[in-house]
């Protein structure tokens, strides 16, 4: 093990012997160790975010036809800054009648829900916070602490709209949260394990080939948790205002405001470790685990970047719409793809790799071919009842 | 020890640091002048009417229902999922059985017309 | 005193902390928001145990589903934000007397088992969570309260949208 | 390291704390964030009594994961009845319920 | 198909039925009652398939046919759960197939099977009759269909399961879960018509009376598998160092052996299931249900259960000589003690009730004798004759509301055997069954099944030396063939003494099929326990049930000499009771001319009036009391409630508080305050509070944890 190879892990094991010499005990050093290493990744996170506003501004500019920011430094790179900087000086409101502590630990928890799930992403094969062996349930239970925030937000702020914004962004959070589980159960079964580590590991073929339809439910339920266009239902200006953040101003809107950045992004870097095979790219991970640490980053840019373009290309749906698409057509969709999985996988489990490969991608064409079928059959049928009584209507007006 | 814990709680302080320094840093550097207008509720500019802690209807608490049960339902197939290959091949059925009864609960409540949102 | 130790110590005043919050606030958001609490501080127990898969299961439905469950009838339950009249019922002192007897009567029953000094063996290389979908699946195990949880849950799921909004009632009134 | 007894008191007293939630307070929904309390306190001791038992023995947790489940369901029961319970008679005080008595 | 696997798929069916009729055939009385029958017959079949492959066995005693599969993990062992059929299981399940299936078919005609609606028919109550109008204009009133039909066979279905259950599981627990089943359905069936009052009433006191018995019995069985750490009946009793063991333990209770103890809960239960005194008092409330579960109940299934949970666990109770004698002193005192009763009563159905109770307590005495074979022979064949008593006597209401709906007159109570008289001429069929039944019960010689069971109990009785038990049985015995000679003549013979007994019809095939059937067992099961001693006939048909049941036990039970004291006894008061019932009721017209309707034994013994002034009213009193004194205002309000009290009365004088309180309990004025102050405030015994109910049970928890903890693990 030496440095060059090991960057990180060299590193943290020489300051765990210097605090060891310092005369600390083993368990603090090492507890030491850990607090520097997350400030780092915590801090480096935070700084990849203030960038992300920039990317975003440049990329809904470019969807819309325009610049984006361009003063402040080179191509504007310096404008988030110039924002932050903004945020910071402006007046702490605090509306009357609000609950003082949760109202203010709402968006420090909105913000610390997603900087977690940092701690479990593994960024190379050497690089990587912790290797849970129940990742993947980690995940959903950071979600969890989300929609926490969301609902303290809401109810503390004491406003009807705020509450009512926030009652309707938990119970999407929530409802697309089903098949989003469901969806990750299949990556856990195709691996064996719910370690994130080993599931990129394992991604000899990228699990998108295995299961497409499994990525594209979760890309959907990912947007929907999000609350991003077209589901930010919870934003509906029209309706609710701004949704649960409505009395939020200044630094704190710009907690919930960077959380919502990030959360697409780190998004975007569980798709790839996922579905994308992770920090792997055809051998190139091995060359030095930053090249990794790279490939990663780039792929869920690349993700990042798919979740904007469907925020900037696609309108806002219906409440109504959004609920049924998630109750009665991406759950059960989840819940058939669950079981075709499982028994392809046990099924096929010893057959040759391209076998195995073709054998889960045919099913879940299949599978998808079905759904729509049976969406179509029923579209005609809805649109045949509706014509029966537009013509009922004909027929009594024309007498 | 149980270093991979300690390593996320370790984290979990990190991470509320953070965005709590950078409260108290707006904090510290923000003008405070409050007064009632700037304080009062964000309603359009229209005076607020009642009290702000208005009645829910009760579809909210069936998704919070239907959310929970399949929540608790799907926890209990990590387990399964991850132990599918170690496992006889009728432990897929098991699984499969699992779902059904799931998915029963699911249509049960379609049919009862309760997903509609009204 | 080792670390582990205060870290317990830390979490155990947590829990009894927020417990004692939970039956004794006034505000019902706040006893759900404080019941939160307690039960992250039960999650660091488990990982304090080593109980990966329980640690994340505590927070993915306790926190993100059953604490919403109570929010959301919290606020479905109630017209005014506080409810006036005190929080305790009058009958408190003796609940109180009761509740103390019965931590009494734990622990000398503690007092007397003989498993109070025990330590934790060592889970080296041990696959926690292959035995435990190993335990839950297999039929020589747990499968069938595997099972009966599905249809438990399912008659709670039939059972709770049947009383909670029975459009027949809502049209008799 | 931290022995058993530790947990088992700590659970003790969760559930002690919890039970006095359950006797004492008035509102319905209280009662049942007294439960969940007492429930969390059953899994202590699950969980304790895993660990410092056979590990090997998965028994302890696949009770508590069933306890979660049963806990799910009394949640999902019992605030569905105090909802159905308000909206008639417009109360959750657990006194003011008191239909049983007739 | 293995024999094992055929006894595990034995309860299926009628579980099956009951599910699929609840979800899918609720609407559809054929496809009920399709699903009910054809689910008692196949386990019918399954279950005779069983037997006659359990006959064809040497040795069955000792290789019973066992199957056990895991359940549940306790730690590192298992919790079985299996089924086991050993000669005793054999014979008993042979009964039980037979009378189900049989029950289950009567209901079809019972129900009106095929009838119109009724005009005014509701669910909950029963069918009153529907009007219809025949080719010639004329108007009718027939008997209409059940509304609650398909409910009805459900029931039945889920009953017929726990039979099945109890029958054939191997331990205690799937035992109990079997009883349990069946008392939830007892508790439905009784109450089937909840429009009734009386049968709300009915339901609710049969499932209390029966509980008080369960938690005995869950007791007992808690405290056996502490014990011994197996619920299964053949690791228990055929490991003889366990059974050595529990028999010199001795409990802090009553001096009595762990065998003892755990022997006596587990009667206990059966005391409460089997309807034994001083619980019995529920079974003849029960008659408020349908016929058919009057049947089910009180002979096939429930309470025979209550007496197969004891024969099972004889070998138990038989090491222990104090528990014996509870039991045989139980048994005969109730054998007596119902057969007073249920000769001073009117209803049809309620004397059988009676009748029950008393054979129920004549093979509980023969147990307590240690009579094990005697017992259950008398279980099987008493199971035969009532359920054919009782189907008879349904097919006689039946008749009887043929008439009242002739006639119109609604006033008139189909089961008064006093509104009966005659009907032999107009139903043969049930007569000739009834009196085959009677005859039985009443122990007729050598011709019907209940003399030669029960002449083997009196034989044992006599051979063992317990005269007094036999005396008691010996007149008992009397009092039956005096009552139920009672019973047939003011039923059947003379003349009709209403207009409605005149119009009374002979029922359907589906009635009188089952009727028939029974009535042949009834006569010809009793020659396979013929003693091998007895004169002329002994040794014609070999004493089959005596070698067959008696090889479950361990150690074989002697066949007991003959002696003509006992055989004498029996035959004379058989005879004798018969002959005296004739005589009496002969010419009996009304109940005024009845010189038996003692008010004494017309409110049997008062016990519905003891149990309500010594555990009904003091349960009241105390609740009213205590709920409001401790726990609705709260001990702490209730103090300064009472203080602030006191401080009206005394006067404005005394202010202070601390005097106050010294004063109060000193002079006792309290008391005559609290007297008072009870009396303003008398409040409805239960508060509906959810949290004081469970104040409560938290109360007695702690009360009885410390006291268990103090007997068990202290001492």
């Amino acid at each position: 093990m030496n440095f060059w190879t090991d960057p990180v892990n060299v590193a943290a094991e020489w300051l765990k012997d210097v605090f060891i010499g310092w005369g600390m005990t083993d368990p603090y050093a090492t507890a030491l160790v850990y607090l520097l290493g997350a400030f780092l990744l915590v801090a480096l996170v935070m700084l990849l975010d203030v960038f992300l506003v920039w990317v975003e501004r440049k990329v809904v500019a470019r969807f819309q036809d325009r610049i984006g920011p361009n003063r402040v430094g080179p191509f504007g790179l310096i404008q988030p800054f110039a924002d932050i900087i903004k945020l910071i000086i402006k007046e702490d409101i605090t509306p009357a009648g609000a609950d003082k502590v949760v109202y203010n630990l709402a968006p420090v928890l909105s913000l610390a829900s997603v900087l977690l799930l940092w701690a479990i992403l593994p960024l190379s094969a050497l690089v990587y916070g912790v290797d849970l062996n129940v990742a993947v349930l980690y995940l959903v239970a950071a979600g969890a602490l989300g929609t926490l925030a969301v609902i303290m937000a809401g109810w503390s702020s004491n406003n009807k709209y705020a509450l009512l914004g926030a009652f309707r962004t938990v119970a999407q959070m929530i409802s697309f949260e089903i098949p989003m589980v469901v969806v990750l159960l299949i990556p856990t079964i195709l691996t064996g394990s719910m370690s994130l580590k080993t599931i990129v590991e394992r991604q000899d073929i990228w699990y998108v080939v295995l299961t497409p339809l499994g990525f594209v439910i979760f890309l959907i339920s990912a947007i929907a948790e999000l609350g991003r266009a077209p589901f930010d239902l919870n934003e509906a200006e029209s309706e609710i205002v701004a949704g649960f953040h409505i009395e939020y101003s200044g630094m704190k809107f710009g907690l919930f405001y960077a959380g919502e950045l990030l959360h697409a992004f780190t998004f975007g870097g569980f798709m790839a470790v996922l579905f994308f095979g992770g920090y792997r790219f055809f051998g190139l991970e091995q060359i030095h685990p930053l090249v990794a640490v790279l490939i990663l980053m780039v792929k869920a840019l690349l993700g990042y970047w798919v979740i904007m373009w469907i925020k900037y290309t696609v309108p806002r749906i219906r409440i109504d719409h959004m609920l049924a698409l998630n109750w009665k057509f991406l759950t059960p969709l989840a819940f058939a793809l669950l079981v075709v999985t499982a028994v392809m996988h046990r099924l096929l489990g010893g057959t040759q790799p391209w076998v195995y490969a073709l054998g889960l991608f045919l099913s879940n064409v299949v599978l998808l071919l079905a759904a729509l079928e049976i969406l179509r059959a029923s579209a005609r049928r809805q649109r045949r009842q509706e014509e029966a009584v537009l013509s009922a209507v004909a027929e009594t007006a024309g007498h | 020890m149980h270093n991979e814990w300690l390593y996320i709680g370790v984290f979990l302080i990190v991470a509320g640091f953070i965005p709590v320094a950078a409260l108290v840093l707006a904090w510290v550097l923000g003008p405070k002048k409050p007064n009632p207008i700037k304080q009062s509720t964000y309603e359009c500019g229209i005076e607020t009417v009642g009290e702000s802690w208005v009645q829910f209807k009760a579809q909210y608490y069936v998704f919070a229902l239907v959310f929970l049960i399949f929540d608790v339902e799907t926890v209990f197939l990590f387990p399964w999922a991850v132990t599918l290959d170690k496992l006889p091949l009728f432990v897929v059925t098991e699984g499969i059985v699992f779902i059904g009864i799931l998915v029963a609960g699911l249509l049960y409540v379609w049919r009862k017309g309760l997903l509609e949102w009204v | 005193m080792d670390a582990s130790q205060i870290i317990f110590g830390l979490t155990a005043l947590l829990i009894i902390f927020s417990a004692l919050r939970v039956v004794t606030t006034r505000n019902m958001v706040h006893a759900a928001l404080w019941l939160i609490v307690t039960l992250l501080g039960v999650t660091v127990l488990y990982a304090l145990l080593q109980a990966n898969f329980l640690a994340v299961v505590q927070v993915v439905v306790y926190v993100g589903a059953i604490a919403i469950l109570f929010i959301f009838a919290i606020m479905l339950t109630r017209r005014e934000m506080r409810d006036g009249g005190p929080q305790l019922n009058k009958g408190w002192p003796l609940a109180a007397l009761i509740s103390l007897a019965v931590f009494g009567g734990l622990l000398a029953l503690l007092y007397n088992a003989p498993v109070s000094e025990r330590l934790a063996a060592s889970l080296e290389g041990q696959d926690t969570l292959g035995a435990l979908g190993q335990a839950l699946v297999s039929p020589d195990a747990y499968v069938l309260p595997f099972e009966v949880a599905s249809v438990l849950l399912l008659a709670a799921l039939i059972g709770a949208v049947y009383v909670a909004l029975n459009k027949k009632q809502e049209s008799d009134k | 390291m931290i022995p058993l007894s530790w947990y088992l008191v700590l659970s003790a007293l969760l559930f002690s704390i919890g039970l006095f939630g359950v006797l004492a307070r008035r509102n319905a929904v209280a009662i049942l964030l007294g439960i969940e309390l007492m429930l969390n306190a059953v899994n202590i001791n699950l969980a304790s009594f895993w660990r410092y038992g056979n590990p090997a023995q998965m028994g302890g947790q696949v009770f508590a994961i069933v306890v979660f489940a049963v806990a799910a369901a009394e949640v999902a029961v019992g605030l569905a009845l105090i909802i159905s319970i308000y909206r008639r008679r417009k109360t959750v005080l657990a006194e003011e319920i008191d239909l049983m008595k007739w | 198909m293995a024999t094992e696997t055929l006894i595990w798929l034995i309860p299926l069916p009628p579980v099956l039925a009951f599910f699929l009729i609840v979800l899918f055939a609720n609407k559809n009385k054929a496809l009920s009652h399709t699903l009910g029958v054809g689910a008692a017959g196949l386990s019918w079949l399954a279950s005779m398939v069983v037997f006659v492959r359990a006959l064809s066995v040497e040795h069955l005693g000792e290789h019973p046919f066992h199957a056990s599969v895991n359940w549940l993990p306790t730690g590192e062992t298992w919790f079985k759960i299996g089924v086991l059929i050993d000669p005793l299981g054999a014979a008993t399940l042979f009964f039980v197939a037979w009378t189900i299936f049989m029950i289950f078919l009567y209901s079809v005609g019972y129900h009106n099977f095929g009838q119109p609606k009724g005009d005014h028919d509701r669910p909950g109550l029963p069918p009153h009759g529907a009007t219809v109008t025949d080719a010639h204009g004329h108007k009718h009133t027939i008997p209409s269909v059940e509304p609650m039909y398909s409910r009805f066979f459900a029931f039945l279905g889920l009953f017929a399961f726990g039979m099945y259950t109890l029958v054939v599981s191997d331990n205690l627990l799937t035992l109990f879960v079997g009883w349990e089943i069946m008392g939830l359905c007892s508790y439905l069936l009784i109450g089937f018509w909840y429009g009734k009052p009386s049968a709300r009433n009915a339901a609710i006191k049969a499932f209390m009376t029966t509980r008080v018995g369960d938690v005995f019995m869950l007791l007992g069985i808690v405290f056996l598998y502490s014990v011994t750490g197996t619920l299964s009946f053949r690791e228990i009793f055929t490991n003889e160092e366990l059974m050595h063991a529990l028999g010199t333990t001795a409990t802090p209770v009553l001096g009595l052996s762990a065998a003892g103890l755990i022997g006596l809960l587990l009667f206990i239960g059966t005391v409460g299931k089997s309807a034994q005194w001083p619980l019995h008092v529920w079974l003849p409330d029960a008659m408020e249900g349908p016929t058919p579960v009057s049947a089910m109940i009180h002979a096939a299934t429930m309470v025979s259960a209550g007496v197969y949970a004891v024969i099972r666990m004889f070998p138990l109770l038989s090491l222990d000589p104090a528990t014996m004698s509870i039991v045989a002193f139980i048994g005969a005192f109730t054998a007596l003690f119902a057969a007073t009763i249920a000769v001073a009563q009117n209803d049809i159905k309620r004397v059988l009730a009676y009748s029950t109770i008393s054979q129920l307590g004549y093979m509980i005495a023969a147990l307590g004798i240690g009579a094990y074979v005697a017992a259950a022979f008398h279980l099987i064949t008493h199971a035969f004759f009532k359920a054919l008593l009782f189907l008879g006597s349904g097919s006689v209401i039946h008749g009887m509301e043929h008439g009242v709906l002739h006639t119109g007159n609604h006033h008139v109570d189909p089961q008064d055997m006093f509104n009966m008289g005659g009907l032999r001429k107009k139903m043969p069929i049930t007569f000739w069954t009834f009196l085959i039944g009677g005859f039985a019960l009443a122990g007729f010689p050598v011709v019907t099944a209940g003399f030669w069971s029960k002449d083997e109990i009196l034989a044992d009785a006599f051979a063992h030396g317990h005269l007094a038990v036999f005396i008691t049985l010996a007149v008992a015995a009397f009092l039956t063939a005096f009552y139920t000679m009672r019973q047939i003549t003011l039923t059947f013979l003379g003349e009709p003494r209403t207009e409605e007994a005149k119009h009374a019809q002979e029922t359907p095939w589906t009635m009188t099929v089952p009727l028939i059937v029974l009535s042949v067992f009834a006569v010809t099961y009793g020659w396979v326990g013929i003693p091998e001693h007895f004169p002329l006939l002994g040794g014609l048909v070999p004493n089959w049930f005596h070698e067959f049941v008696g090889s479950t036990l361990a150690e074989h039970p002697e066949a007991v000499p003959f002696s003509p004291v006992p055989l004498l006894t029996s035959l004379g008061v058989a005879l004798g009771g018969l002959l005296l019932g004739w005589l009496v009721y002969r010419n009996v017209k009304s109940p005024a001319e009845d010189k038996l309707q003692l008010p004494v034994l017309k409110n049997k013994w008062y016990f519905d009036e003891a149990y309500d002034f010594l555990f009904v009213k003091p349960a009241y009193w105390i609740a009213e009391t205590l709920v409001y004194k401790w726990m609705d205002k709260g001990v702490l309000d209730g103090i300064l409630h009472f203080i602030a009290h006191i401080t009206g009365v005394i006067g404005a004088a005394i202010r202070n508080y601390i005097d106050l309180r010294v004063i109060n309990e000193t002079i006792g004025d309290g008391t005559a305050n609290t007297v008072k102050w009870m009396g303003f405030n008398l409040r409805p015994v239960q508060t509906g509070r959810i949290q004081q109910y469970m104040l409560a049970s938290f109360v007695v928890l702690i009360v009885v944890g410390a006291v268990l903890y103090y007997f068990l693990v202290m001492a």
